[in-house]
């Protein structure tokens, strides 16, 4: 195949989550079908770089870092709007000001929380945000408060740039943005479609004319639509994984990914069983858990060893998962004492991966060791709400676990609230220890290597079932080209490199 | 003079119509207009007159089975309709009533005897197998067998239907039979043994009678007084032989003249009785070749003695 | 004609009282928020304090007969609310999703009515028989698969196999698009309806005025053109119209299989995330549109039945 | 009264259903829950397993058997139900008119507009997922048309004479609704209960489709049903068997009720020799 | 009696109606209408008057079939016609009134349309021209403004005017037989007589032979010049109306003439007990033939010297 990328053409993209968009304002909403169309439509200060696993410069040309390490001065683009409007250094701030406003209460505040004097604007003490410095038109310059690469905040899909003087109450219905792709049409519930910006910041980007996004829940309907060249990308569940992977026609052209979620069953330490750590560790070994991987998710995910996934920059390539050994688990019980009797419910979602089959597939496996389990199947807001409110005996969910390893095993700290991320309480003088050495370690490599500690430490007192890793997987059709492996979620591309070759129908050129 | 039975006064029930259209007014149907009748003891009224004139609407308001919009209805004296009616169980007793359709008046999911003897058990005058007993009883007394007492009305004929439905309205001991058309829907053949019964239980009961009906040889035979009702209002009213023997409001004339009689046909020309002379300034009203329309108000007319208690509605 | 249609109009209001009255005591009661249901994903994006702010902001700290009494409020102004999600007019959220909505209720009942009303006469005609069992049978499978099904099967052979139709999607004039989607909507009703009409149809064949029809000499195909069709009409009516009344959010299954831009999917979709303003909002224009639809239904009856008497 | 082709049908599969519900316990050679084996998930139909095995090794065959248990339950018991609140407000209503009844037909026209699959789905949520909350989540839901149809048949034969002569012998209303109007009801109202069987089937199977039926493992034809939606092509005989088995439920209830319909019906009635 | 005795528009002979072989309903039951001659048919409620008019139009429903005997419609019989010939009959030479005024049109059909219909079947006729007759055929049933009530639907008629229609339908032909089945049963005796009246004019004037099938004593001695009786599924007495009536023959004949309070008969003296059926017929002799039938035929026959 020809590497250079070709001009032209149309590309039909699926975004594939049960739920329909919930708006065209990124900012607006939290939830990641959103950002597959936000993706499209704006661009922020950095962006992710799914090859290199780190954030990279976006809509500033460079950056110098003060001596202190917390302050920033970027050189901004070049750039104009979808309508017109030039990019400068107000955009930035005026935005950045916006995602910040506790009046707005938008989600994306939270990336706003590394920057200096946030804190004050949103108490209210300060009407601006302090940190924000706008030199020139062309320059701005940021204050942080810690040192942590301020990259990971700012290249969030939810802390766009938007025009400062583009009206608020539009954003949702005619957005404005930054992105390679202007709207067209957006059929709420079934498609968005998109044409080219020809004003797009970077040179020659995009190649495509022409970008749709079907929205389609359903991976048997995909799985049509996709066999039947209606779309170009479907993303696979677990049994068209599997049957894709057999498929000659179909083998070839599949992308798959260890994205950044660990599926777990997390256990409440309110249950008088799972305070003892050997109770917890009994229920690991009483699963067979690579067993489940193989038959009910068809190996479309990585058996999980500890909480960091196989991608994390602090993933203990030697560690050893639980094996399974139901005798062991049956001796751990009874040393704790619960040789029988154990009993508890699950909550859990109708996922495929992460939800009620899977408890099914469970319990019969713990009933071998003598603990009974049964399924409570909930919506996926009530099984928030009953984690965040504490009302549960155990649950099974899939969190983010990455990438930034820290950031994600600071959730198991015992200063973190369960309503923020720390879900089973959980609480170890030992791994608060060595989370907080992380924390304050400047060197890169000592900092994984506590990481990594903690990371073992946390699966030895198992707080939770370690499931699975996610692998996301995705068909695309042979005539894509430029797809990206992007563990973040690989539903959320770079359509601005994404391209289509000369095999293509004539209906994509 | 005694109370009658009965006293019916100035009795008013409107109905509202559905729309002529969905889109249409309202409209009102004067059922019955400013009815006086008088029941005595002992007696058969009858009420008879076109379909449609009001005939079981008046009979409904006398079993409380419909609220008159004026007027009041008066047993021995006291009111039995307005504020201070009685009861529906204490009413009971007072009348019970006779339907026009033998097979839509019984309960086609009871059995007989289990329809009368709750009504002894709500009366609380029998239960049991005393209940039975009477049930029995006033089976054999309508000409039935105290067997039947264990069918399903779907195995009686239509006459036995209606010495049934007779049976039940009998079962309480009421003072007053109202009967709705008690033989237009059966056979020549069992009208007969249904007026026989009829005439009996008055014999031997005592009872009064209002009834109702458009076949007027079968009124003639059995009325004491008979009651013309048209379009709502009663046009004439006397003892059934002065209202046979002399029939003067033009109505009352055209009805019996209507009755197709084998006899009078065969033996020629019929004769229809002359009518009473009228007084001088009055007339008839309303023209009687038109239909009614329930929407406009009559022209006022009154009841005039014609004769020994014998009364046409005329007008000035 | 308008005052009749301003009386039922009036009518309406208690009826859509009640049903927001029902929503909203429902969901009060229902576990799960809208704050919740935005950390459903479990990707910790949000901030707990963002999102106190956030139920301040709609109102949500505020005890439920305030909250009520502002709805009310609002909806005497018709103003149906902002939306919890989008943070935009509730109405603008639902404003783009009824015309599909509503096409594919109509061409579901298209189809629906198309079938089964013929396969009905079909049965009807020789009560009894194999044949009547069979086209009976063939209604009632469309019946009892569950639509889901139905669909997939649908999408496998028309779009997979033969090719002929898209699997999926919504176009706003293509026919092509909606055939699918209106087929898998409509079996149920038109299972429903061949059972009606069959009924309809042998009560009106027992009629007196079709022994007439028969005395004067009319061949069957007049006797069923001339006298029948037009009285098993009447009959068949308030079931089409209850049925199309109720299409609309229906659809949900179907909606969210062929990627519909439909009121039922958005109605699922706001239940799920506890969008209380939309799902309001779309129960309101779901009841509307039932109501409407009876009182066309009723103009309908006028029109075909001379005798027509409403109240 | 002649028996009908599709009345015989519809017996003949509703007495099979209840057969396999009832006997379960016998007839099924594994644990519907506890027999699951993953190693030999989606193995075909063969000797070993009649009907082939789920997507977590389970026998479809136990499941089926199981699940009809639950399946005719639901449909069952939610139609009592149903049939019971339709039955009481529409006899009610019609009996009384008035206030009441305007009541009733507004309570009846929401129930109908809105859709019945949400209100399901929030009382599901409420009361959480299993058996009971699903009987009562059904229950509540569906009683429009019985009510209707209670209502409209009640409105007929108020006016009828038996029931005019029951009120002149001073029963009160209670007990004319009871002993009068309700036995001539009843068959409209058998007729629309076992209509209302099959829907409640098909509607358990929605639930499930949307998470929050029966409590899983537990088997339901739904979620069996939903379970293998995914298995469309690499184990069609999870998905098959269950569908049959409403299929052939529905079918049955259905056939069963056409069959009662014609046979209450009187033009049809005359045909009895 | 004159030996040039016209043949009968209609014959029935030996009629058998049954349900199946086993369910007799009627057991042979003969007779013949002559041209423009009124015949009526007495008995009581089932004796099988209506399903003998009604297997004469040939629209009898299953499970009721005829099992036997004939039924020659001017000559030709019946019974041997294919379908679409004895369509072409009904209505067209037979024509039938039923009882029920009230359900017996459609009432979704102005009753203009339900007219025309009948010429448009049996004339060929457009639309348009239909109209008109129809309008015509209207007036000629004396229904008041025929242009207007031509558009009219049947719940805005009286049931005398809808029965007037169901008059004219039948009659819109000209047909040779017309079927009366109790067409008075229902309406209120004053609107009987005008409705008797206008068929026995009608029929007079074209000469149609007229079937009219009551209970009703009265109505039949009105309009009839021969009287058939009908008891349990047989004709079992056959008379000039007035000799029936001076002297009924069968037991139950003379029952059914007993039973019937007549007018004028009582006195202010006396109010006696009817006469009631049972007092008269033996069951056992009910639905039996007299010994001797006396039909048109054998009258002309003893006439003859
Ligand atoms: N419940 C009702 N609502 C409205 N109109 C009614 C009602 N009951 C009776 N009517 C009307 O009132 C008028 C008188 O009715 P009623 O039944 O008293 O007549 P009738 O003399 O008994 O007639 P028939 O001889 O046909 O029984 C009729 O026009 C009838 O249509
Ligand atoms: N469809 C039918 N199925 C079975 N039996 C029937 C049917 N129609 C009529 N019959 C029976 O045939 C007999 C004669 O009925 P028919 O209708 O001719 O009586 P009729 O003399 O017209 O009585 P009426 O005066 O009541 O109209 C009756 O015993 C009746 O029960
Ligand atoms: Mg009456
Ligand atoms: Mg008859």
């Amino acid at each position: 195949q020809d590497a250079t990328p070709k001009d032209g053409g149309e590309f039909i993209f699926t975004a594939p989550y049960g739920n329909s968009i919930m708006s065209l304002d990124i900012t607006a909403s939290p939830h990641t079908q959103d950002e597959i169309v936000a993706k499209a439509l704006n661009s922020s200060l950095y962006k992710w770089n799914s090859e290199s696993g780190q954030p990279e410069l976006a809509l500033a040309e460079s950056v110098e870092k003060s001596a202190d390490g917390k302050t920033y001065t970027y050189k901004l683009r070049e750039a104009t709007f979808h309508n017109g409007d030039s990019f400068d250094a107000d955009d930035v701030i005026w935005s950045y000001n916006r995602l910040a406003d506790p009046k707005k209460a938008l989600p994306g505040a939270e990336q706003m929380l590394q920057i200096a004097g946030v804190a004050e604007f949103q108490a209210g003490t300060a009407d601006h945000i302090s940190g924000l410095k706008k030199i020139d038109d062309r320059t701005i310059e940021i204050t942080f408060i810690n040192l942590a690469e301020p990259g990971w905040n700012l290249m969030s899909n939810f802390a766009p740039i938007y025009s400062k003087d583009y009206p608020e109450d539009q954003l949702a219905s005619k957005p404005n943005g930054l992105g390679p792709f202007k709207l067209v049409n957006y059929t709420p519930g079934s498609k968005v479609e998109f044409e080219k910006f020809d004003d797009y910041y970077e040179e020659g980007k995009p190649h495509l004319d022409k970008l749709s996004i079907m929205l389609m829940g359903e991976a048997a309907a995909r799985d049509v639509a996709f066999r039947n060249g209606e779309i170009d990308v479907s993303v696979l569940g677990p049994v068209q994984y599997e049957a894709y992977g057999q498929e000659e026609a179909l083998k070839d052209h599949i992308l798959e990914v260890a994205e950044v979620y660990t599926r777990n069953v997390g256990f409440n330490p309110n249950v008088e069983a799972f305070k003892d750590k050997r109770v917890r560790q009994a229920i690991n070994y009483a699963i067979d858990k690579n067993l489940i991987v193989e038959k009910l998710l068809k190996n479309k995910a990585y058996p999980a060893v500890s909480w960091l996934p196989v991608s994390s920059p602090a993933f203990d390539q030697d560690a050893k998962p639980y094996a399974y050994d139901p005798d062991k688990a049956k001796e751990l019980l009874k040393e704790a004492g619960f040789e029988t009797g154990l009993k508890f419910s699950i909550i859990g979602t109708s996922n495929e991966s992460w939800g009620v089959p899977i408890i099914e597939a469970i319990i019969p496996m713990l009933a071998r060791v003598g603990v009974e389990v049964s399924a409570e199947p909930v919506e996926s807001a009530v099984l928030s709400d009953k984690i965040l409110s504490d009302n549960f005996e155990a649950f099974i969910w899939s969190n983010s676990s990455g990438p930034d390893p820290l950031k994600f095993l600071t959730c198991f700290h015992s200063a973190t609230p369960q309503s923020a991320c720390n879900y089973v309480k959980f609480s170890n003088a030992d791994f608060d220890k060595l989370i907080e050495e992380a924390g304050d370690e400047t060197d890169a490599q000592k900092q994984i290597d506590l990481l990594k500690q903690a990371n073992n430490l946390l699966q030895e007192e198992a707080p939770v079932w370690f499931f699975n890793y996610n692998k996301a997987v995705m068909a695309y059709q042979p005539w894509v080209q430029g797809l990206k492996a992007n563990a973040m979620e690989l539903a959320i591309q770079d359509y601005e490199d994404i391209w289509i070759d000369d095999s293509a129908p004539a209906s994509r050129k | 003079m005694s109370t009658p039975l009965l006293e019916i006064r100035n009795l008013d029930v409107h109905f509202s119509l559905p729309r002529k259209t969905i889109f249409g007014q309202k409209r009102i149907l004067r059922a019955v207009q400013g009815v006086n009748l008088t029941l005595n003891e002992g007696e058969c009224l009858s009420i008879v007159g076109e379909s449609g004139c009001g005939k079981s609407t008046t009979a409904l308001t006398v079993m409380g089975l419909q609220e008159p919009t004026s007027g009041e209805i008066l047993f021995e004296g006291k009111p039995i309709t307005g504020a201070d009616a009685p009861g529906r169980k204490e009413r009971a007793r007072i009348a019970q009533m006779v339907f026009q359709d033998p097979y839509a008046s019984l309960n086609p999911r009871q059995t007989i005897g289990n329809m009368l003897s709750a009504q002894l058990a709500l009366h609380e005058i029998a239960s049991g197998s005393e209940a039975n007993e009477r049930v029995g009883e006033m089976l054999v007394r309508v000409g039935l067998l105290p067997d039947h007492a264990n069918r399903y009305p779907h195995e009686f004929s239509g006459g036995q239907r209606q010495r049934i439905g007779i049976a039940r309205a009998l079962m309480l001991n009421p003072k007053i039979l109202v009967l709705d058309e008690p033989v237009s829907a059966l056979d020549v053949s069992i009208q007969a043994q249904i007026i026989n019964l009829l005439l009996d239980l008055q014999e031997t009961l005592g009872l009064s009678y209002i009834m109702i009906s458009h076949d007027l040889s079968v009124v003639e035979h059995v009325s004491d007084r008979v009651a013309v009702m048209y379009f709502g209002r009663v046009v004439e009213e006397g003892d059934w032989h002065s209202i046979f023997s002399r029939p003067t409001h033009p109505y009352t004339r055209r009805l019996i003249g209507s009755v197709p009689d084998p006899d009078a046909i065969l033996t020629g020309a019929r004769k229809l009785p002359p009518a009473a002379p009228i007084p001088d300034a009055m007339r008839f009203s309303p023209d009687l070749s038109r239909q009614p329309n329930p929407d406009e108000t009559p022209e006022p007319s009154t009841l005039v003695a014609i004769g020994d208690s014998h009364h046409v509605r005329l007008a000035q | 004609m308008l005052r009749f249609i301003f009386r039922r109009t009036l009518q309406m209001i208690p009826t859509l009282l009640a049903v927001v009255l029902i929503i909203f005591v429902i969901f009060s009661v229902v576990p799960g928020s809208f704050i919740s249901s935005l950390m459903a994903e479990g990707r910790n994006a949000t901030n707990a304090d963002v999102m106190a702010h956030l139920n301040a902001q709609f109102g949500l700290d505020k005890p439920w007969p305030v909250r009520l009494w502002n709805y009310l409020w609002g909806l005497a102004h018709f103003d149906l609310g902002i939306s919890y999600r989008t943070r935009e007019a509730v109405w603008g959220v639902i404003e783009p999703r009824l015309w599909p909505s509503v096409k594919l209720a109509l061409a579901a009942m298209a189809f629906a009515a198309g079938i089964g009303i013929p396969l009905g006469f079909i049965a009807a005609l020789k009560p009894g028989s194999i044949f009547d069992t069979g086209t009976m049978v063939v209604a009632v499978s469309g019946l009892s698969l569950p639509e889901f099904w139905f669909g997939l099967l649908l999408m496998y052979f028309f779009a997979l196999q033969l090719g002929w139709l898209p699997s999926f999607g919504y176009q706003p004039g293509s026919f092509r698009h909606i055939i699918l989607p209106a087929i898998a909507l409509g079996v149920s009703p038109m299972a429903l309806l061949a059972r009606t009409t069959r009924a309809g149809v042998l009560d009106v064949m027992n009629a007196d005025f079709v022994r007439t029809a028969r005395a004067k000499g009319l061949a069957e195909p007049r006797l069923i053109g001339a006298h029948v069709t037009r009285n098993v009409l009447v009959l068949i009516l308030t079931t089409l119209g209850l049925q199309i009344g109720s299409l609309m959010g229906q659809a949900i299954v179907i909606e969210k299989l062929f990627s519909w831009p439909g009121i039922g999917s958005l109605l699922v979709d706001s239940v799920s995330t506890r969008d209380i303003p939309v799902v309001q909002g779309t129960v309101i224009v779901i009841v509307l549109w039932f109501l409407v639809i009876n009182m066309l239904v009723d103009i309908a009856y006028a029109v075909i039945d001379p005798r027509i008497k409403v109240d | 009264m002649q028996l009908r082709f599709n009345f015989v049908c519809g017996l003949t599969l509703v007495v099979i259903v209840i057969m396999a519900a009832v006997t379960a316990g016998w007839f099924a050679p594994y644990d519907p829950i506890l027999d699951a084996d993953l190693m030999v998930s989606e193995t075909p139909p063969g000797s070993e397993y009649f009907l082939g095995t789920d997507g977590q090794g389970r026998d479809v065959f136990s499941r089926i058997l199981y699940g009809a248990r639950v399946s005719l339950t639901v449909g069952l018991v939610s139609q009592l139900i149903n049939s019971c609140i339709g039955t009481a407000l529409g006899v009610s209503a019609g009996y009384f008119g008035g206030r009441w009844d305007d009541l009733v037909n507004g309570l009846t026209n929401v129930m109908l507009a809105i859709p019945s699959l949400v209100f399901a789905l929030a009382i599901m949520a409420v009361l959480g997922p299993g058996l009971p909350s699903l009987l009562i989540a059904l229950g509540l839901t569906n009683w429009s048309w019985t009510c209707r149809i209670a209502r409209s048949s009640t409105l007929s034969l108020k006016n009828q004479g038996f029931v005019q002569a029951a009120k002149a012998a001073g029963f009160g209303d209670i007990n004319i609704m009871r002993t009068q109007v309700l036995p001539n009801i009843l068959g409209p109202v058998l007729v629309i209960a076992t209509l209302g069987i099959g829907s409640a089937v098909l509607a358990e199977a929605a639930l499930s489709f949307l998470g929050v039926g029966i409590r899983p493992p537990q088997p339901s034809w739904g979620n069996m049903l939903s379970d293998a939606r995914e298995l469309m092509r690499a184990a069609p005989w999870a998905a098959v068997f269950p569908g049959l088995a409403i299929f052939m439920t529905v079918l049955g209830f259905n056939l069963l009720g056409d069959g009662l319909r014609d046979m209450l019906d009187p033009h049809m009635r005359t045909a009895r020799t | 009696m004159s030996s040039s005795l016209p043949d009968p528009v209609l014959s029935v002979r030996d009629l058998r109606i049954g349900i199946g072989a086993g369910n007799q309903l009627l057991h042979g039951v003969s007779f013949d209408i002559l041209p423009g001659e009124t015949y009526g048919l007495v008995g009581e409620s089932g004796s099988g008057k209506s399903i003998t008019g009604l297997s004469v139009m040939g629209l009898l429903k299953s499970p009721l079939a005829i099992t036997g005997g004939s039924i020659h419609f001017q000559g030709q019989d019946v019974l041997q016609l294919g379908k679409r010939a004895r369509r072409r009959l009904r209505g067209d030479r037979m024509a039938m009134v039923f009882q029920e005024p009230m359900t017996a049109l459609n009432p979704l059909v102005t009753i203009g349309r339900q007219i025309a219909e009948m010429f448009v079947v049996h004339r060929g006729l457009g639309w348009r021209d239909a109209r008109h007759k129809a309008v015509e055929a209207l007036e000629s049933v004396r229904v008041p403004a025929p242009e207007e009530r031509a558009r009219a639907y049947p719940h805005q008629l009286s049931g005398g005017m809808r029965q007037r229609v169901m008059i004219a339908i039948a009659l819109a032909c000209r047909p040779d037989l017309l079927i009366a089945d109790e067409p008075t049963t229902a309406l209120d005796v004053t609107v009987q007589a005008g409705v008797l009246e206008l068929i026995a004019e009608l029929c007079r004037a074209e000469g149609t032979a007229v079937l009219l099938v009551s209970h009703d004593l009265g109505v039949i001695a009105n309009m009839c010049g021969r009287v058939g009786v009908m008891d349990q599924g047989r004709l079992v007495e056959e008379q000039d109306t007035k000799a029936l009536f001076e002297n009924p023959l069968h037991p139950y004949t003379r029952g059914l003439l007993a039973a019937r309070p007549r007018l004028g008969s009582r006195t202010v003296a006396t109010r006696g007990r009817l006469t009631e059926l049972d007092d008269m017929v033996a069951s056992d002799e009910r639905g039996r033939d007299v010994p001797t039938l006396i039909t048109p035929r054998s009258v002309a026959a003893e006439a003859l010297p």
